[in-house]
Order: structure tokens, then C-alpha cells, then sequence
């Protein structure tokens, strides 16, 4: 087995090892989602205002979930080990 | 490469030149680190208790002292499993009973590791203990005049809640010293 | 056993490791689920504005678990490290 | 031993960690049923209401559930890395 | 040692990894079962409503634990990875 | 070293990953717990009810930690694999 | 190295990982523990109620670190692996 | 092989690990987004000071994200083992 | 292989482990995000007295993420186990 | 290759390991900030109180977060078992 072989395997796994980050913005959205319908219930006339400060927050809750992307896209399409 | 086509053969074989003191260091370090994670418990949950002493002194001043008093005895219930953890990890580094061991390596090797993993079970009782003390610091600064029966309840389900840890000490301990799998 | 053999091994673990990140998404929108049913129950008639935020909000924090899919499926189907 | 035994004892690997990814649904769709029977209890007029949005929240959370199942039922029924 | 043996023993492992899975359900249907004991006190005349939405949502909240010992069944009693 | 002997020593794995589905029902029940006590607490009239859903639920929560002892069981006493 | 030797390392491994089920009771207990003393502050002459509700509820939270200690001690006191 | 390649293959699970940390910022994030629609809906007049209030407090919770992502980047792109 | 190549694969993995005790400054400081947020919505008067009291409890919240870091980068930079 | 590499190997993946520990404060200490801004929020006169039991509580949560960095730095810097 020659080297380059093991790094692209290891490879592999680092890619999905780095998609595990985005089970915080799947958690964290989801109480935002939650907590938007029940203020949304409860004052329908700021719909408006809780739906944009809910997307404002996700939006920034998404970013390391994006990192984690960006890590597994470096490692299998454009790898900087394998030279 | 046939002898690398199968991976664990490979690594047994791999392990294989080490003589058996090294496998049990080499075991004994990372148990050592395995042993810690337990420490993610009384962490989140004497910061539990943290949070809910600091509400509790906001909205009743004058029991500050009750308060203070109910969640520092909660949380060193819950510092238990952090303690036992460290205590693995340093009998492990530097009172570590399977160093030097006579018997088969792998198996020593491994049971070191097994105690480590077996600690990891700490994290439990730290958070749960830590809830309990944060809720009886809460209480106990709503209804000092029940303080006793407050605690006294807290203490019990605290000692309910360690059980668990208990036994991943004993397994683990077993492993270090009592090892039916050896010799 | 050849180079290729262990990439595709370890691409088999790496897309395992990769659904993991459905995690989030699982506790999140179910989060949003019950505080949805909660919400609904107490403003019957803002059902319709709960439930299209609760949903808006799910979807933005489906994504992670989407992206983790999406890794998982180039892993097993169009896997650039069998090159 | 074969390249395939390697990617084959892989896979199996790959879909044990695969279905981890319920841990998610689980959590979040129990809290959704608390948070329903809670809701029933307390509004039992509407039950109906309740439920139902309980169940489409539920619905929505089980999805990266599934990813994770299709990947593992990938791995082992129908696994393009064996080629 | 054969291939076999070590689609076998991975397939061991793999079943075990399924099974974690269930964490899920169990903190899900726990939460839900603390719901529906406090709703109970508060309205015990809906008792029968309370548990019914509790169990219902229960057996959603079941699912992707199934889906585990479903995997972890296959990998033991009916391994397509023998072949 | 045998292939047996691999197979026997990843089923002893496999039980020990099978028992961490435990957790679940570990924090779930106790979750049940402290919800029951504090009802009974609040309506001790409504004790035998409360008492009653509570362990009605747990034992739904239950499951997935059975689900994970009985694959444990089956991998040390009844182990298909060895075959 | 032999097979029995690989077979009690990995009982060591497993009967440790057993263990780590332990986690939930622990969290699920203090949490009940927190609510009872929570409970016995607010109505103390129901306290005999509470503190029986609690540890009935803690006793069943216990079964499932107590499933990972048995099997633990199967692994390693009367282990059927070593056939 | 060479212990170049074991050293690049290693840095590829680190880099994959690190990014782990991101579950973190996700979920706390999430939480002040929810938070932050929540108190918009409350005090609409008040929206200024609360998003700003949000926003900082996230990008404090973003820190260790972005460590993760320089010690995922530093193993890629800028790796001082390699010497 | 080199021993020495070993230690720095080791190594790497090791930066990697040590990042993830990020995933709890992430959680905390989120979390005291949101607290703050809502704070400051209800009480716009205190908002300097808030956010104080907010970041310095994040302040205190970072270390061990910091530590986690420090080792990281020591294992990187400054590793004592090369000599 | 020599068995004092093996150790030190081992030694830079425990120090990781023992790092992760600090999750634990991290989470706990930002659940402290949280609820002490809120109360300072509450009560501005009690700042002082509320403060010194925030930093109290929270010194407290430090302590198993340093265990963890001790015994990494022992690890790293002053290892028993290099002897
Ligand atoms: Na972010
Ligand atoms: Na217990
Ligand atoms: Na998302
Ligand atoms: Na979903
Ligand atoms: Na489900
Ligand atoms: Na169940
Ligand atoms: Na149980
Ligand atoms: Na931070
Ligand atoms: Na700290
Ligand atoms: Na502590």
C-alpha cells in the first residue's frame, strides 16, 4: 500500500468526522424555529420582527456547521496533503 | 502486502514488537485521558448550581449566606465523580499496578484501557448531583425555614445518583487489581 | 489488498460518520414540533402563522443534516479520492 | 485476504454508525409527544389541532432519521464500492 | 484468517454502534412520560386524552430506535455482506 | 491467531457499545421521576394517577435499553456469527 | 499472541464501554433529586409522598446502568467467550 | 510507507476532529436567536438593544469555533510537523 | 517508519481531540447570549449592568477552551514529546 | 521502531482526550453567565451578591476542567512512564 492511498482514506473519514458540527445547527435552529412559532403565536402583529431576528440568529448559529463544509470540501477536492 | 491486506493482523503483528511494559505505558496514558472526560460532568453541573445561587441571591438578599451554603455543599457532592476520575488517572500514571505485569501484554494493555473508558461514566452523576444542587440552593433561598428537609432530600437522591458511578469505579478497579482476565 | 481497497473502506466509515450530524436536526425540529403543538393550542386561531414559522424554521435547520447526506453521497457515488 | 472483505467489513461499521443519527428524531419527537399531551390537557378542545401539528412537526424531525437508515440500507444492500 | 471472519466481526460491532441509537428514544419518551405524569395531576378528568397523545407520540419517538435493531438484526441473522 | 477468535473478541465489543443505548432510558425515567414527584407533590389526591403515567411512560422508555441488552445477550450467549 | 488473549482484551474494552450507560441514571437521578428538594421546599408535609415518588421513579431510571454492570461482569467474571 | 504520509493522514483526522467543536457555537447560538425572536415579539421597541445585545453575546460563543478552524487549517495548510 | 514520525502522527490527532473542549465555552456563552438578550429587552435601563455581568461570566466560561487550545497548539508548535 | 515512541505516541492523543474534560465548565460556567445577568437584570442592587456568587459557583465548575489540564500537561511535560 503506498502512502498517498492512506492519506486519501484518512481523508475520508476526516471529511466525516467534520460534518459532525453541524449537529449544533441543526439543534440551535431548531429552538430558534420553536421559539419564533410560539412568539409568533403569541404576537402575531410582530410577525415581521420575531421571523427576521429568528433568521438573523440562525444565519450566524450556521456558520460553523459551514466551517465543518468547508473542511470536508478542502479534504476531498482539493487536498493539500496529497502533494 | 498480503500481511497488510488484513488490517488487524497487521496491527497485532505491529504491537507485536513492543515487549509489555510499553503496550501497558502506552495504554496507560490514554486511559489516563479517557479517565478525564468524566470531568465534563460536575463541570456542567456545579455551573448549574452556579447559575441558579446567583438567581436565588438576587431575588433573596438576606439568605445570601443559606444560598451560598446549600450550593457549595451540593456541588462538592458533585465534584465526586471528577475526583474518582483523577484518582484513576493518577494511579494509572504513577502507582499503576499492571506495569510490569507478568501475563499476556495485550490483555494488560487492554485492561488498562477498560478502566479508563469505564471512569467516563462520571460525567452522570456530575451533571445530575449538579442539578440537585442548584435546585436545592433555589429552594433553600425561597423557604429557608425548611432548609434541613431540603437538603436532607437533596443528599438523598445525590446519593441515588452516584450509584452509577460507583460501579464504573468498581469495574474499573477490578481491571487495576482484582483482573480475573489475567494469568 | 491495493490503495483503492482502503479509500473505499474508510469512504464507507466516513459516510456513516457523516449522517451523524442528523443529530441536530432530529432535537431541533422536534423542539420546534412540540413547541409548534404547545403553541397551536393556545392561539388556535394563529395556526396557520405558528405553523408556517415553525416550518420555515425547520427547514433552515435541515441543512447540516443535508450537507452531512450530501458528503455521505459523494463518499459512495462520485468519490474524487478513487482517482 | 481480498480488497472486498476490507470495504465489506467497512460498510458494516458504516452502518451501525450511520443509524446513530436517530438519536436526534428520538429526542425531539418525545419532546414533541410531552409537549402534546401537556397541550391536550390543558386546551382538550383542541385535540385535534394539537396533534396534528404535533405530527407534522414529528414528521419533519424524522427525516435525518431516514437519511441515515437509506445510507446504512446503501451500505448493505446495494454498495457501489464493491465495483 | 479469512475475509469472512472479518466481515463477521465488523458486522459484530457494527450491530452494537446501531443500537446507540436508541439513547433517543429513551430520553424522548422519558420526557414525555415526565409531561404526561404532571398534565395528569393538573387535569385528571383528561387523563385518557393526556396518555393517549403521549403514547402517540411515543411510538413516533420509537422509530429510529427500530430502525437500529432493525440494522443491527440484519447484520447479525440476515448479513447480505457474507455473500 | 483464528478467525473465530476475531469474531468472539468484536462481540465483546459490540455488547459493550450495545449497553451505551442505555443512556437514554437512564435520563429519560429520571426525567419522569422528578416530573412525578413534583406532581404528587403539588395534587397528592391525584398521586395514584400520576404515579400510574409516570410508570406507564417509563416503561415505553424502557425499550430501546432493552433493544440494546438483548443484542448484547445474543452476541455473548447466542452469537449467530460464530457459525 | 493467541486468540484467547485477543478475546479478554477486548472483554477488558467492552466490559469498560459497558460501564458508560452509567451516564444516564446519573444525570436522570440528580435531576429528580433536584426536583424532589425542590418539591419538599414548597409542601413539606407531603414530603413522605414526594420522597417515595422520587425514589420509585429513580429506581426504575437505575435498570439500565444496571443492564451495562451485569453484562460488564459477564464479560469479565463468567465469560462465555472463552469456550 | 513513509511517516510523511502517516503524519498527513493523521493531520486529515485532526483537522476532521477539530471542527467537532463547532457543535458548540451552533447550538448556544441557536439558543440566543431563539431568545432574541422571543424578546423581539415581547418589546418590539426594544429590537435595537436586543439584536445588538444577541449579536455580541454570538460572536463571544464563535470563539472556539474559529480555533478549531485555524488548528483544521494550520494541519492542512500550514503544517509545522511536517519538517 | 520512524518513531519519531509516529509521534507527530499522534500528534495531530491529538491538536484535533483537544479542540472539541471548545464545544462547551460554544454552548455556555450562547446560551448567556440569549439570557442576556432577553435581559436587556426587559429591562433596557440595567442594559450596561447586563452586558457586563454577561461577558465577564463568558469571560470565565472561555478558559477551558482556551486550555484546550494552548495544548493544541503546544502539540503543534512546542511538542516536548519530539526530543 | 522503539517503545519510548509507542508512549509518547500515546501521550499526545491522551493530553487530547483529557482535554475534552473542559466541555464541561464551558457549558456549565456560560449557564452561570446567563442566569447572572438576567437576575443583575432583575435586581441591580443585588449586583454585588450576585456577582461574587456567579464567580463563586463558577470557580467551583473550573476545578475538573483544570484536572483534565494537569494531567495533560503531566503527560506532555513530566511523564512517569518515559522512564
Ligand atoms: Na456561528
Ligand atoms: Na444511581
Ligand atoms: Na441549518
Ligand atoms: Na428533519
Ligand atoms: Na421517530
Ligand atoms: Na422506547
Ligand atoms: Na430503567
Ligand atoms: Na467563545
Ligand atoms: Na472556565
Ligand atoms: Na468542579
Amino acid at each position: 500500500m503506498d502512502g498517498l492511498s492512506l492519506i486519501k482514506a484518512a481523508s475520508a473519514i476526516g471529511a466525516g468526522l467534520a460534518m459532525i458540527a453541524g449537529i449544533g445547527a441543526g439543534i440551535g435552529q431548531g429552538y430558534a424555529a420553536g421559539k419564533g412559532a410560539e412568539a409568533v403565536g403569541k404576537q402575531p402583529e410582530a410577525q415581521g420582527d420575531i421571523v427576521r431576528t429568528m433568521l438573523l440568529g440562525a444565519a450566524v448559529a450556521e456558520t460553523t456547521g459551514i466551517y465543518g463544509l468547508v473542511i470536508a470540501l478542502i479534504l476531498l477536492f482539493a487536498n493539500p496533503l496529497f502533494g | 502486502m498480503e500481511e497488510i491486506s488484513n488490517l488487524v493482523v497487521f496491527l497485532l503483528e505491529w504491537l507485536d514488537q513492543f515487549d509489555a511494559k510499553t503496550l501497558v505505558s502506552a495504554a496507560a496514558v490514554l486511559a489516563a485521558g479517557f479517565a478525564m472526560i468524566a470531568g465534563i460532568g460536575p463541570g456542567v453541573g456545579q455551573g448549574y448550581a452556579a447559575g441558579k445561587g446567583a438567581e436565588a441571591v438576587g431575588k433573596n438578599q438576606k439568605n445570601t449566606s443559606n444560598i451560598t451554603l446549600v450550593m457549595l455543599l451540593g456541588a462538592a457532592v458533585a465534584e465526586t465523580s471528577g475526583i474518582f476520575s483523577l484518582v484513576v488517572a493518577l494511579i494509572l500514571l504513577y502507582a499503576n499496578p499492571l506495569v510490569g505485569m507478568e501475563g499476556v501484554a495485550i490483555v494488560i494493555a487492554a485492561s488498562v484501557l477498560g478502566a479508563g473508558l469505564s471512569m467516563i461514566a462520571g460525567i452522570g452523576p456530575g451533571i445530575g448531583q449538579g442539578y440537585a444542587a442548584g435546585k436545592g440552593a433555589e429552594r433553600v433561598g425561597q423557604r429557608p425555614k425548611y432548609q434541613s428537609v431540603i437538603v436532607r432530600t437533596m443528599l438523598l437522591g445525590q446519593a441515588v445518583g452516584q450509584t452509577t458511578g460507583i460501579y464504573a469505579l468498581v469495574v474499573a478497579l477490578i481491571l487495576l487489581f482484582a483482573n480475573p482476565l489475567i494469568g
